[in-house]
């Protein structure tokens, strides 16, 4: 625009209200119809078992969240949480680890990919999305390589014609199963605590008002004394660490290691860190949006199978509902010449 | 006055380009030493190494008796040196609010409170605002401001520091009289606490108003001193290598033929009406404070936006272009304000040198069949190369190469490029030195015969040397003209029109 | 509305069976909802169907979902045991009836239900057998991480131990959303680097579809023979094309093998004792018997080959055929 | 752009050599590797599989390109051609069209799906890959519903009961299998077309550089006369209508409907897209390379399963490699103050 952004042309305050409040609003309206429809929808089970199914992308989601705010993206969660995931197994199963070693060692390995990625990006200059893609690829050729690509489970025959005579503890399955007082999952309660703190972190410390400012505007951060290139480094390695959370989750909740794992992972984790954008009308990454994104994707899936929709209808619903509430939340924003 | 920064041969080479050699000068507390020197001369170089930004290749600064050198801003902060960069864009964080903004220095360096954007933040931010005087609702998106709000918010910010040095490189580039008033009002207040101030302007009004002292830079050198009283004239000889002489005003052709005619215009549905005709011949100069509307009147003629209510004519036929293609193709030229937002394309697109800048809107008038004539574009940018006097090694060159005044001179030479009808240049002189700024003047003046044309300028001083009568805005409406400076200070100073 | 004769439950009608699956896009995955579908409107039972995205997480999670939402039995479709097991026993626990389709849930209350992979690759290599003799060049299409392909594996690496003239000069295949045209692009350059293979053993439709048009992009349809397991109409199709190099299949009809899959469920209910193993034997189909008898569409094979089109697995008087 | 950047500082002219053809030698070293270790590789036939086997996800790599060009993105490419395949054989098994109407009938959808995509970007602001997103989300539903998820085959029973009597048309099929003079692929043939086409357009007319124009500073475009938004809307239909030519050429070489969400190929496309960055040190989107990045993974997986190296090591070597090319061109360029 030539000159600086007309001064948004009084928005009504009921348009505005939309776009602030436009996808919670539909999300309470999908709660209000599957409910009528099928009263188990509002059980208290299944309303945690629906947090239960999202915590894994929403973890996933609110990491990408933060290197989206620190103005970059990474690509690569899924396929980490999918490596995590085997490298648990066989940490557990093949090398016969116990609970401790191998949480430690999956944290361990999801920050060294953290820092891989930083390498590649902030050292080397890769784009963001380039570097992380190759990391997707890498971490996805990796996990199959110490099993020959097949899955890890108690008593396989590894390839050098031993029996591994590992298995996953007690402790390390409860990390996915267990429900505290019969009802709130372990997952969810990772997901609330890692999504708080995050959120804390970065919408009310100074410390979130450097990565936004690294995300706005990385030469300004830079010139105001902001250690820039530290900052980003460690976008990428809580992202990771995050995903690797999420992988050792996912570990726990299938029991085994599972090639075929965390499939459509990153692209349901993307959707929601950019359904995100749209939660009360932030317009910009946040953790927050991102949790009620992943939600809302949950809600609505769950509420069709409980109306009993074919599977083909879901991803076509998905699709309709995210473009819908963008629509709204975008469509009725006020337009910049 | 105690000497509170000495610098000594410093010395800085960006690949083959000498932007600094051997410059020595010393800074006393209490003092406002301008710097001077055309586009180019390394003032902004210094400023960079003076901060922590850049590395010095040789040369030594001591503060207070002790040598020391800057890894980064953050060093040169704790030594007490702050620094306004000139690059508007390098100052804040866009999608951050103003009073996020204003905090950012101390987020950064982790000062502060640790949380963030509570009551207390608030506090702080208002505080700085305060401290310049500036009132602006704090809780606004950077990128919702104007580039002067943007530069003030810059500022506030620096002053905040409370800096025994204060850089600031061209701080009123983009302010209007009052603002810059406003800023010199705190500079003075500084001063006499004691800092230590470089300012770097190119605006000779700023530096009779402020400067106590001017070092003058040539080529990388320190070519001059001057103390009070200040010679200006000669100052400028040290920086330019020769006079720089009023250009001759005209007198306005008196039978030139009107071109653009508004009646009853509004450029806002509350804003006073208006009448405007400009003819063939005639440089207008349309002035007036920030966010007085020229920008908005000029994109109305343009083509961008509607008027908000009246109509005008082009020619005696009614003109109601409806985008920018529309206008260019009836021979109505804009260059934009900011010419990095509104001309420049980044050095990822193929063509972003200068030729590809140049030919850029006349692709379709030059080339045959949709193929891009090369040769067409390059012996006309050599030609306007020429013309305009445009310090480059060739039509290759890429804009970012080249200092600022070059640049600005290279987007003048794009509307040159073909014969316009109606020439619209806003803020044309945005970083441009004295030299060439005179240089631009007269090249706007050279081929004003047969069109009309319209600079819309903040600066009253560059509005009466470019304009051979000056257009007066206020509340996005125009408020009178006037050719002599009484009349036109008048109506700078006149209340408002009443919205009718 | 209830079913006349039929002991409790279904005489009130009303009954709410969960499908729990593991993977619904493909052929043979919608071919076994229909069949389910069709078997348990029969049977008035109110079938809710729980898509699955080979996501084994997912498939717990909708296990607890089918508990929540008060289903008398649940029927699992395929999964990964281990993240199975526990809450199928917390189903069990809560009085609900589980049967598990070709996923091993170990617990003596939970009849399996199985389309036997195991005999679906020996009757596949036996006619290999049959037609070219033990000693051979092959190549393999193989990924590991799927149940149904882990256990066909297994019967094709003890076949290479017991025949040691069969030579597996190539191993490749993919498992995405293309797979036919990849393993196409695979099998072209593993075809070209050992011109000496003369049979493809591809123990998925998918596979064999992928190495059908690598061999007849590459002229060798006199030279190599495929055998696969699996079938569908458009498989049928492929075979019986003039000059395919795809000669034979082995399979089971996934419809059959859904409604055999509920009708188990609803024997459980009513409070009948299945045994540990339902199993849906598969039948060989070679390309010469499939254009002798003129079949073109699974409708055909039902007709011609009864076995194919019906079980008698998990019946009873009581319960009507679907459709 | 925020800031000017410098001209690269005068890089010694080796690395610069590297930079600009650290790619293209790469690729040579491959070739002559591959080559000594499978003379069978060398092959006219085996170079023109390749490229077969390149030809769509190229195809796609080239339609993002164009959006990339005019500075947007299109996640929907992979889930518009897995459509498109659908449609085409809906159209010509269960409708029983002819060869034209079906191709035409393909070509408008893809129309349609890149002016959806547009007005869900131009009009209504949303970003790019949000829309685009949704918009992969909504194909991959919409394609399974009018046959309720199974794949369509001649004979297949609809979800009505009827059988459907139409077949692949010889000349449908001829368009993913014949080569001319046994040796030239149809689809090779497409790819280079219109790669050379759209090379054209971009790099030599006036039109090309009003795309990159929009894609450096869109501001800066319309305030020189380019009408931005209407280029915006062409580079999305660009996109889309490649992308369903991609799926033409897939329906007609598998022979039927295959349901699939094109998730791979949505990756595969953009990793050529990207790395195409790196192709003779253009550093930006660029149609030639992303031609060349779709070349060189298709060398290298022919390659590897040549030498019948271990399917589960080709996801690995192929983000190895990608990383490591990435390594060389990016590692070695100056980098920017
Ligand atoms: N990072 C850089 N890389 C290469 N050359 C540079 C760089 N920074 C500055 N230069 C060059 O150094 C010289 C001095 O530039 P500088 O920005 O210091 O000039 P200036 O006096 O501030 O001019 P202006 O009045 O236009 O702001 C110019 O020739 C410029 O092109
Ligand atoms: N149509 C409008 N309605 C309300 N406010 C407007 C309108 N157009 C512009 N403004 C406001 O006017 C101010 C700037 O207007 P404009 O850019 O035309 O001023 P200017 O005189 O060119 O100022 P500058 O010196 O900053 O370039 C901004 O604050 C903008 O929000
Ligand atoms: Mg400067
Ligand atoms: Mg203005």
């Amino acid at each position: 625009m030539a000159s600086p952004a007309r001064a948004p042309k009084g928005a009504s305050s009921l348009r505005r209200f939309a776009i602030d409040y436009g996808l919670l609003i539909l999300l309470v309206g999908l709660v209000v119809v599957f409910a009528v429809a099928q009263p188990a929808f509002l059980r208290v089970n299944n309303l945690f078992s629906i947090l239960q199914a999202v915590a894994i992308v929403a973890l996933l989601g609110v990491g990408v969240t933060v290197t989206m705010i620190a103005g970059g993206f990474d690509l690569s969660v899924g396929g980490l949480a999918a490596f995590v995931q085997m490298a648990a197994a066989y940490s557990l199963i093949v090398l016969d680890g116990s609970t401790g070693s191998t949480i430690l060692l999956c944290l361990g390995l999801g920050i060294l990919v953290g820092l891989g990625n930083a390498l590649l990006i902030v050292r080397l200059g890769i784009p963001d999305l380039l570097a992380t893609l190759g990391m997707l690829f890498l971490l996805a050729g990796l996990q199959l390589i110490p099993t020959g690509g097949r899955s890890i489970a108690p008593g396989m025959t590894l390839l050098d014609g031993s029996v591994a005579d590992g298995a996953f503890t007690n402790a390390f399955l409860a990390l996915g199963r267990h429900r505290f007082w019969d009802i709130l999952p372990v997952p969810v309660l990772v997901l609330a605590v890692v999504a708080a703190a995050l959120w804390f972190v970065m919408d009310l410390t100074r410390f979130g008002r450097v990565f936004h400012a690294v995300g706005g505007n990385e030469l300004a951060a830079r010139l105001a004394g902001a250690p820039t290139r530290a900052y980003r480094v460690c976008a990428y390695v809580i992202s990771s660490t995050v995903a690797s959370l999420g992988g050792i989750l996912m570990a726990a909740r299938i029991g085994r290691g599972d090639v075929s794992a965390g499939n459509g992972l990153m692209l349901d984790a993307i959707a929601a860190a950019l359904i995100g954008y749209a939660v009360l009308g932030a317009n910009r990454p946040n953790i927050l949006g991102t949790v009620v994104g992943a939600v809302f994707v949950g809600v609505l899936l769950n509420g069709l199978t409980m109306l009993n929709a074919p599977y083909y209808l879901q991803d076509f619903v998905k699709g309709a509902v995210l473009i819908g509430a963008l629509t709204v939340t975008y469509g009725l924003a006020p337009k910049r010449a | 006055m105690p000497v509170v920064l000495a610098v000594e041969g410093l010395t800085k080479r960006f690949g083959s380009t000498r932007a600094l050699t051997d410059a020595s000068f010393e800074l006393h507390a209490g003092e406002v030493l301008a710097l001077m020197g055309a586009n180019g001369a390394g003032k902004s170089t210094l400023v960079k190494i003076l901060c922590g930004v850049h590395g010095a290749d040789a040369g030594s600064m001591t503060i207070g008796g002790t040598t020391v050198a800057f890894a980064s801003p953050r060093q040169a902060r704790e030594h007490g040196i702050i620094a306004v960069h000139q690059t508007i864009a390098d100052v804040g964080v866009p999608t951050l609010s103003v009073a996020d903004n204003l905090l950012l220095d101390r987020s950064c360096t982790g000062r502060g409170p640790l949380l963030a954007g509570g009551r207390r933040s608030l506090r702080a931010a208002g505080a700085i605002a305060a401290g310049i005087g500036l009132e602006l609702d704090l809780s606004r998106r950077l990128d919702a401001l104007s580039i002067a709000e943007r530069q003030l918010v810059a500022i506030a910010r620096a002053v905040a520091h409370d800096p025994a040095v204060l850089i600031l490189d061209e701080p009123t580039a983009s302010l209007s009289a009052p603002e810059s008033e406003r800023l010199f009002a705190v500079l003075d207040r500084l001063r006499d606490r004691g800092v230590a101030l470089l300012y770097i302007s190119h605006k000779t009004g700023d530096l009779r108003r402020i400067a106590d002292r001017i070092v003058v830079l040539r080529d990388g050198r320190v070519s001059g001193e001057f103390r009070r009283p200040l010679d200006l004239d000669a100052a400028i000889r040290a920086m330019v290598g020769h006079a720089v002489g009023q250009v001759a005003r005209r007198d306005p052709v008196p039978d030139g033929a009107p071109i653009l005619r508004l009646s009853q215009a509004r450029l806002a549905p509350t804003a006073a009406a208006f009448d405007l005709v400009v003819h063939a011949g005639e440089v207008v100069a349309v002035t007036g404070p920030v966010g007085a509307g020229k920008s908005t009147l000029a994109g109305a003629i343009f083509g961008l936006w509607p008027l908000a209510a009246g109509h005008m004519d082009l020619d005696g036929r009614p003109w109601r272009p409806r985008s920018a293609g529309e206008a260019i193709r009836n021979g109505v030229f804009m260059a934009g304000e900011d010419r990095w937002r509104t001309t420049f394309f980044p050095g990822t697109v193929p063509f972003a040198q200068i030729a590809g800048t140049i030919g850029f809107p006349f692709l379709d008038r030059w080339g045959r069949a949709g193929l891009v004539a090369r040769t067409a574009e390059t012996r006309a940018t050599r030609r306007l190369i020429a013309e305009f006097g445009i310090k480059a090694r060739g039509p290759e060159d890429l804009p970012a190469s080249l200092s600022g005044g070059n640049q600005q001179k290279v987007v003048l030479a794009r509307w040159h490029a073909e014969p316009a009808r109606l020439l619209l240049l806003d803020e044309p002189f945005q970083g441009v030195d004295i030299g060439a700024r005179d240089d631009i003047i007269r090249a706007i003046r050279a081929q004003s015969r047969d069109r009309a044309t319209i600079v819309f300028v903040n600066d009253l001083e560059e509005a009466l040397e470019v304009g051979d009568r000056v257009v007066v805005m206020a509340d996005h409406a125009v408020v009178g003209d006037a050719a002599d400076l009484a009349r036109i200070s008048a109506l700078l100073a006149s209340p408002h029109p009443a919205v009718s | 509305a209830g079913l006349a004769g039929a002991p409790p439950p279904f005489d009130r009608g009303d009954v709410t069976v969960a499908l729990v699956r593991y993977l619904s896009v493909g052929d043979f995955y919608q071919a076994y909802e229909a069949g389910a579908r069709a078997q348990a409107k029969a049977l008035g039972i109110d079938l809710r169907i729980f898509p699955g995205k080979q996501d084994a997480a997912q498939e717990r999670e909708q296990v607890e979902q089918a508990i929540a939402l008060g289903a008398k039995a649940i029927v699992i479709d395929h999964g990964l045991p281990e993240s199975l097991k526990d809450v199928a026993r917390k189903a069990l626990d809560a009085g609900i009836k589980v049967v598990a389709f070709d996923v091993n849930l170990d617990h003596p209350r939970i009849p399996q239900v199985e389309q036997s992979d195991r005999a679906l690759a020996q009757k596949a290599l036996d006619q290999v057998v049959q037609e070219n003799g033990t000693s051979f060049q092959a190549a393999y299409i193989y990924v590991a991480g799927f149940a149904p392909l882990d256990r066909r594996d297994a019967v094709w690496t003890a076949f290479k131990a017991a025949h040691p003239g069969v030579i597996e000069k190539a191993r490749f295949g993919t498992v995405s959303d293309a797979t036919a045209s990849v393993v196409a692009d695979q099998a072209k350059a593993a075809l070209r680097a050992n011109p000496d293979i003369t049979v493809v053993f591809a123990p998925y439709d998918e596979f064999a579809r992928g190495a059908k048009l690598a061999v007849n992009e590459l002229n060798l349809a006199d030279k190599v023979k495929i055998y696969s397991a699996d079938v569908s109409t458009a498989d049928i199709g492929e075979i019986t094309e003039p000059g395919s190099p795809w000669v034979a299949s082995v399979a089971t009809n996934p419809a059959v093998v859904g409604a055999v899959s509920i009708r188990a469920a609803a024997l459980a209910l009513a409070g009948q004792d299945l045994g540990p193993r339902i199993t849906v034997e598969p039948i060989l189909l070679t390309q010469g018997a499939l254009r002798e008898a003129g079949v073109k569409t699974i409708a055909d094979l039902n007709a011609r080959i009864p076995a194919f089109g019906h079980s008698e697995a998990a019946t009873a008087p009581w319960i009507p055929q679907p459709r």
